[in-house]
């Protein structure tokens, strides 16, 4: 019997572990390094405590508005304890899961820190205090990242400071927070934060927020973020955090004019960082810059055998990337043939209402030079959204204005994360207006909106006047 | 319907389409489209089988 | 100036009204009769008001399970009055919207009911008491459907016995509710009053519960329904309805035994039946089977320039099949050419969790003699259906062997209703497993399952081992 390949995977988080099941699928005996706990950022201290807690503060806004649907309810508040408890049986449930998986897959795990001593040898400084050298045919990079702290005076060492892992973890939420940072991140903690009864205030330096998503809905989100009482600020940079009594004190610059702002807590959170300094990339002559892995389209970095994917490439920082990524290093890794390619990648924010897109946006579309086309329904004629959420949000669809091609569908409202599946098909299989206009869409659902909006592109929407 | 081949040079046709053609062993560059936008679907390959 | 063509719409139900606006749009000159309320029974005793009176049922569940998530409250029941206005005041939002959108559309409303006096001539009985003579180029029919009554004894003028109209304006929900019929509408209303605390008894006579949903999930639904107390009795034939007290007494032959059931209401949900006796089809000589009009994929009558859409038709009785008849039958009438093609059309019933489905079910797979494959995948290792409703449900992915096309998708699942327009324009584009496997799915949403569903048919799933 021939020997298999043996491939090691640096990292267990949503980049790492797919790679090693899909490695393990395809016949490779397969080692994983691990140096904290498996599951990596998403399932310990990223996208399933967020959306846990987020679940929580849904539950806890809905309780408010039950009288409106009939529902006679005595709010009392929460029980934080058991909102972590609760946070962390899911937490738990799924690291749990993985691990199954990685040893229904016989995939062999190390607890320990894994740096490169050669192009293909690496040192492990185990848990248990052992080293241990480990050298395999193949090896896939999945590091990931780590919150990023800025170069503002008196973050560093504040305790009032907080990264997004400590946001996650609080003892109670805040009486008041300050976000530094407009990202996905930030706005939904202020979303959590502020349901449960925290003053919240968001502090971007850009002019707009979520730099990813269209700027028309984000807008729209701003807005509806404000009526609920969190303060906004844009174009403002934190120039300080000091300390007044027990609260942080945070000076901002507000287009010039400098403003003060109490806050109990801040939370910093003004993007993330690769985790690649103990990995000693220059020992293994990896090319990357500033810590970011450089590779092509197959994963591949500059050294033979040897990919890297997810987070740590320091690029498109969004946990499905990283399994994507990691499917396909994978399957380079054991001799078959894949190329990434990040069309398709939807981007999503658990706000109230969701707020989902795919695809080009109206301003990258511009940008690009590309002769586009809008399509615009608004969800309060909607029939299943104005039961769901009063009717909140709207669609909108760009298009190539030759072809007729979906170029970006982005979705304000409920269930948008789950409804932009079917954008993300449609711009993979390179769908025109026609065919989603042709696709039946259900009575009464969101969806339904989604074929609206490409009716409206073409000035046929049934539900709104068309101009 | 329209013709399935853009000003691009590249054809629209369904994955399902294609891959029929394919094990059929038949052209489908000049296959006319019924589907929606002139895009080839499998009805179209197996008429242009017969 | 050339004449426009009149078209006369009968009927403004989804099929209508939407008629009515795509003809307008195209230029025709539309009037629109109606006998009843504007909206017909999708927006007054049909979709709308069911969904409203289940967003109030889930949120009332929502309530019982918020402890467990941490948040406190204190359930002190439901304020029925309320519940019904909250639904009244959505079905009249949209029924509003409705009208001002046929008014911007200048669609001429007559309030009365149309029968045919020959082949393209009306006389209308208004509702003020005249009768007026209409006549047109074009007419098309979307006269809908009533509840069907059948002949079983004792329910005919049984106060106990109400139809879904009735079942949607209670003064109270009641103490025990006996459902006569297993489809979409005694399911739907069985989740809606069992969540209100009545105890509910459905009987249906064939075999399966949801004739046009996939059987397996079917039972899986099943069995959730039941552990919520929801006592269900299929292979059960109601022989009689009789008096017991203030209660109805309910006969059943359940597979050979008799057996009585007492319940403060009977809801008899067995079906619907085509409004069209009014209309006296034969004086027009359009065609029809015991009343339901029989038409082409260009929803041709046998008549020349008289089209039929939607429930009249007695096909599939769906608000969003309705629809897309109407716009087809408004541009055939309009000198355009479009046919009807039912492929893409979803199935959705709103239960808890949701249950929807498209394309090719097992059973009709098998039916049909096609070779297909199945992939299928948990909800319970999903990460956003674990942390929505615990992790309940599945997905189902129906395939050709030969091309490996999906021929059906079929969710059990938080959001289904929303998540089967992937699965909709998955079929409706011809995608196979690749194309699926290829769009990448945003983490954490549940629609990552549709893809794994599509993995685990090639026996490559990451989230499940493969058997
Ligand atoms: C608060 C928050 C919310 C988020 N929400 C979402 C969301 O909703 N959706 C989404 O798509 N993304 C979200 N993200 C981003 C997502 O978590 C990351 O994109 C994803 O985890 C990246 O996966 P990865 O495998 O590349 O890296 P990671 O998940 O960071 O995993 C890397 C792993 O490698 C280990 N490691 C690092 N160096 C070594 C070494 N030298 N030796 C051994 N082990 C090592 C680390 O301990 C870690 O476990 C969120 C992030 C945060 C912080
Ligand atoms: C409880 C319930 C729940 C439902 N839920 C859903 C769901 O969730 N999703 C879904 O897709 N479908 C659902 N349906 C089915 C949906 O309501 C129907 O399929 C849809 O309304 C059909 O539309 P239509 O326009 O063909 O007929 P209708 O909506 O029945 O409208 C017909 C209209 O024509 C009028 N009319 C009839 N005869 C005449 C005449 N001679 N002159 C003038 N006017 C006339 C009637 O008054 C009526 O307003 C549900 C039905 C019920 C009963």
């Amino acid at each position: 019997m021939a020997k298999n390949i043996s491939l090691i995977v640096i990292g267990g988080g949503p980049g790492g572990y797919v790679a090693a099941i899909r490695g393990a699928q395809l016949g490779a005996d397969v080692t994983l390094v691990e140096k904290n706990r498996l599951g990596g950022t998403c399932l310990n201290v990223g996208c399933i405590p967020t959306k846990a807690l987020l679940h929580a503060a849904e539950i806890m806004e809905e309780m408010n508005h039950a009288a409106e649907y009939g529902i006679k309810v005595k709010p009392e508040g929460y029980d934080w304890k058991q909102v972590l408890a609760k946070k962390g049986a899911v937490v738990n449930q799924l690291v749990g899961g993985v691990t199954g998986l990685l040893k229904a897959n016989k995939v062999k795990i190390i607890e320990g820190e894994a740096s490169f001593t050669g192009a293909k040898t690496l040192s492990i400084k185990k848990k248990d205090g052992k080293t241990e050298t480990l050298t395999g045919d193949k090896i896939i990079i999945a590091a990931g990242s780590i919150p990023a702290i800025p170069p503002i005076p008196g973050v560093e060492g504040n305790p009032a400071c907080i990264d997004s892992t400590a946001a996650l973890s609080l003892e109670n939420p805040p009486e008041s927070l300050l976000v530094i940072g407009g990202g996905v991140i930030g706005m939904e903690l202020a979303t959590a934060y502020n349901a449960f009864g925290t003053k919240v205030t968001i502090v971007e330096a850009l002019p707009k927020l979520l730099p990813m998503m269209d700027g028309e809905l984000t807008a729209t989100l701003r807005g509806l973020m404000e009526k609920k009482g969190i303060e906004i600020l844009t174009d403002a940079k934190v120039l300080s955090v000091g300390k007044s009594g027990d609260k942080a004190e945070v000076q901002v610059d507000l287009k010039g004019t400098e403003k003060d702002f109490l806050a109990e807590k801040v939370l910093v959170a003004v993007g993330r960082r690769t985790d690649t300094a103990a990995l000693q990339l220059d020992k293994a002559g990896i090319r990357h810059d500033r810590g970011k892995i450089q590779v092509n389209e197959f994963m591949e970095t500059s050294v033979k055998d040897v990919y890297a994917i997810g987070d740590c490439l320091g690029q498109i920082m969004l946990a499905h990337i990283a399994s994507a990524q990691g499917e396909i290093a994978a399957e380079n890794a054991l001799g078959h043939k894949a190329g990434f390619d990040s069309k398709t990648n939807p981007s999503c924010v658990y706000t109230v209402p969701e707020f989902a897109g795919v695809g080009l946006t109206e301003e990258s579309a511009k940008e690009k030079g590309i002769d586009y086309g809008v399509g615009n329904f608004p969800l309060f004629a909607n029939g299943k959204a104005l039961i769901a959420n009063g009717g909140v949000g709207a669609i909108k669809i760009l298009y190539g204005k030759k072809f007729n091609e979906i170029l970006g569908i982005h979705i304000l409202g409920p269930r948008a994360t789950d409804m932009i599946g079917e954008g993300a098909l449609a711009i993979g299989l390179e769908a025109t207006l026609e065919e989603v206009i042709n696709t039946i869409h259900a009575h009464p659902t969101v969806t339904e909106a989604v074929r609206e909006a490409a009716l409206a592109a073409e000035k046929r929407a049934i539900h709104i006047p068309n101009k | 319907a329209a013709v399935a081949v853009t000003a691009t040079g590249r054809v629209r046709i369904s994955p399902l389409a294609r891959k029929t053609a394919t094990k059929m062993g038949i052209d489908y560059t000049n296959v006319k489209g019924s589907g929606p936008a002139g895009r080839i679907v499998q009805k179209d390959i197996l008429t242009a089988a017969q």
